[in-house]
């Protein structure tokens, strides 16, 4: 059993265009960046992207964007992007926006086999529209389905050959969920451990739900909002 | 009038020892300074962590670690990292105890608006939806007026929604405001502010018995 | 804040007759020993009792059992237990019996906050009647009912005074489902530590869903099956 | 005829490397002593563990640390813990590339009968009604017939059924057997049993060309 890949290009040189990604991190943070600037490589188009955001216009998602390599992003926030804008106004790019909790749920649900939740979030809104809604003890919920990809791309920590994952701090945020939705899942980690390093107590999503290993170097890890205490607050 | 320290400030009063707290952005993240001493409440960040602390000294910031606005954080000992999924499971049932976030509009019955204007590009709403849907108490902090001077406390909203009937309180500038059957309540005034100044600047139905007390800080 | 109690008995002491209770444990391994003996001695009765196994004779829930206090069982395993087989037949005592992963996964529903979730478990048997099923994808899903629970009685290895709970090894099960899903959460530990102490990235159930910390010392944990290697084998 | 390590050792022919396997109570558990050198296999505990290890020696028994038998067991380097919600998780979602267990009836459309016998006290279903519903690759081992004699190979169970039209495989003391449209299908013969010998023992529907390889062995 070998999950190790060369590098970023060998792992996602399958994916093919019109292929649905999910990809982890919450703004840029926990985002795999090795994946997707190989996945830019492969000029792959088409793709539908469930990710909670779209990048910014030179990093992350943007990155694809650029390339043209987006048909549908499926998110919960996408504000900081241009060349977004401009495709979504220009009706190059399908764009579903979705609430945060329902989008991570959703996401979980597929890992853990559950074809759809139920969640009040969004009941009474534009994103209940067309949706079936249910009452459960006099309260409502919007009936969501499960998300499926065929390849889901998340960033860990760290990882063992056998595909154990661990996540560090909020970079955590869809990644594990993510990895357990993917019907193949690449995770592209900082450091590669070997077997029992890693707490198995500790362990945030078990090898059994990832298929691809890569170990990435020079991570750029770039900060969207760097906020720092002054001496005087 | 409130500044918006003061209108944070006049929120702090909702907590509790042994609270946990989701601060949105904006002046909602202002309340985070007005916790009283020897006050014990936990800030959860639904990006995936309880126990948020101050932001990092220059040359500290750490990419891996930021809150739901994407600014670098700290912890606090005794913090937790949790996935997004566990995130909103523990917002969904019911255990943030106090969900403090901006508004664009809130009406009469609670409903509120603020994630989407007609015409303008769409961001998304992020974790609002989720949060409205079923924080057990949510307080609006906002101003009082929009940039075109209009009220927006009014009788119903006219964006598009983010959640129905879930505000509990709103405090603006001006005042601090509850709700009853018939709309807006009037609990406390701003210093300086008079109930028909108030009521003048609302849209929505406001009880007021025109004799509120002034906010007052401990 | 303070959630640690001074004893099991403090904590368990405000649980009245005819309350529902989660109890933590996979047989005998991560049962709270502490919080049950100090249940038997409160004498309270008519609970009704959510646990995936039922204890032993002397041991565990089976102590419970013997001082006649659980009204109903829902668990997915039961068979370790005289006394409960002779409560059983004489209609002394009610039993729910429900597919292990439908009895965690409705657990984990309660702390996650969704009113019910969809599985294939037991569709076609005995444990379907009278439940409402569902077709996604082609397969056929029963609609399954969040547990809900006034006290969760939970086992954890070490704790912090917040509340952060760390389990070990398989002694976790349906503890931190059950933590999560409990109106008010009573964890007894095996170690109390400084917040800070434990890895934040390694929390398992995080201090917002526990309420009441008791402290355990003495712990008998009983093996069920034990169960060696020969040095031929 | 095998015994029942026989049977184990027949079923293990199934594995792959990379495989993750989940073995129930009784002759499943000793599929795992026959895992071909070289190959890696993580055997799932769905109490809440990939990677479970052999029993442990006398003395080193670790009470927080037991399999689904409630057995003490041990771990192997790269093991992993979970809860149980998520341990059924990866059962429901498919990841669990072979499901080995005990059955008292097994019908000629797969399905199965293992939990519950009308007029005797019942114990429970455990994690098999989970497990049977979900797991995408079910063999079952056990004896072709019960202790009077009656073939555990029905036209339908007569029994409480565990899941619905779930079995692949059946290894008995007599044979391999598959399913058609039709019902069982004889596959391989254990070594000295004729396939007349097994059809007089099978209730169900047999399909057979009566001259089936004997079962064998790497």
């Amino acid at each position: 059993m070998n999950k190790i890949y060369a590098d970023a290009d060998a792992a996602v040189a399958d994916i093919r265009d019109g292929a649905t990604l999910m990809l982890g991190g919450f703004g840029l943070c926990g985002i795999p960046e090795h994946c997707i600037a190989a996945l830019v490589r492969t000029g792959v188009r088409d793709l539908t992207c469930i990710s909670n955001n779209a990048g910014v216009d030179d990093f992350g998602i943007g990155l694809m964007l650029k390339g043209r390599q987006v048909r549908k992003m499926i998110s919960s926030y996408v504000g900081e992007n241009a060349e977004f804008e401009r495709q979504l106004l220009s009706g190059e790019l399908e764009v579903e926006l979705i609430p945060q909790g329902t989008l991570a749920t959703r996401c979980m649900a597929a890992g853990y086999g559950m074809p759809a939740i139920f969640t009040p979030a969004g009941v009474g809104t534009e994103v209940a529209e067309g949706k079936e809604t249910r009452v459960f003890g006099g309260k409502t919920y919007l009936l969501e389905m499960a998300f499926h990809a065929d390849f889901a791309l998340v960033k860990a920590w760290k990882a063992d050959r056998l595909g154990n994952l661990v996540f560090k701090a909020t970079a955590r945020n869809f990644n594990p969920l993510m990895a357990m939705a993917g019907k193949i899942t690449i995770a592209e980690v900082e450091e590669l451990v070997e077997p029992g390093d890693l707490d198995a107590n500790a362990i945030h999503v078990p090898g059994i739900y990832v298929h691809r290993l890569v170990v990435g170097t020079h991570y750029e890890k770039r900060i969207e909002q760097r906020t720092v205490r002054t001496p005087n607050s | 009038m409130l500044d918006k320290n003061g209108i944070a400030r006049t929120i702090a009063r909702e907590l509790k020892d042994g609270y946990y707290v989701n601060l949105g952005i904006g002046i909602p993240t202002l309340v985070a300074n007005f916790i009283p001493e020897g006050m014990e409440v936990q800030l959860q960040s639904e990006n995936g962590l309880l126990g948020m602390g101050p932001f990092p000294w220059e040359g500290s910031e750490d990419p891996d670690l930021i809150n739901a606005g994407k600014q670098t954080i700290t912890t606090l000992p005794g913090s937790a990292f949790f996935d997004s999924a566990m995130s909103f499971g523990m917002i969904r049932s019911g255990k943030v105890d106090l969900t403090v976030l901006g508004a664009m509009e809130v009406a009469e019955n609670g409903d509120i608006a603020n994630w989407k204007i007609p015409g303008k590009m769409v961001k998304g709403m992020g974790g609002a939806m989720d949060l409205v849907a079923s924080a057990r108490h949510i307080v609006v902090a906002m101003q009082h007026v929009n940039k075109a001077g209009e009220s927006k406390l009014l009788p119903r909203c006219t964006l598009p929604i983010t959640g129905l009937a879930c505000v509990r309180k709103v405090v603006t500038e001006l005042g601090v405001f509850g709700f009853d059957e018939r709309g807006f309540v009037l609990l406390e005034r701003a210093p300086g502010v008079s109930a028909d100044y108030i009521r003048e600047r609302t849209l929505g139905h406001l009880s007021s018995i025109g004799q509120e007390p002034e906010i007052q800080w401990a």
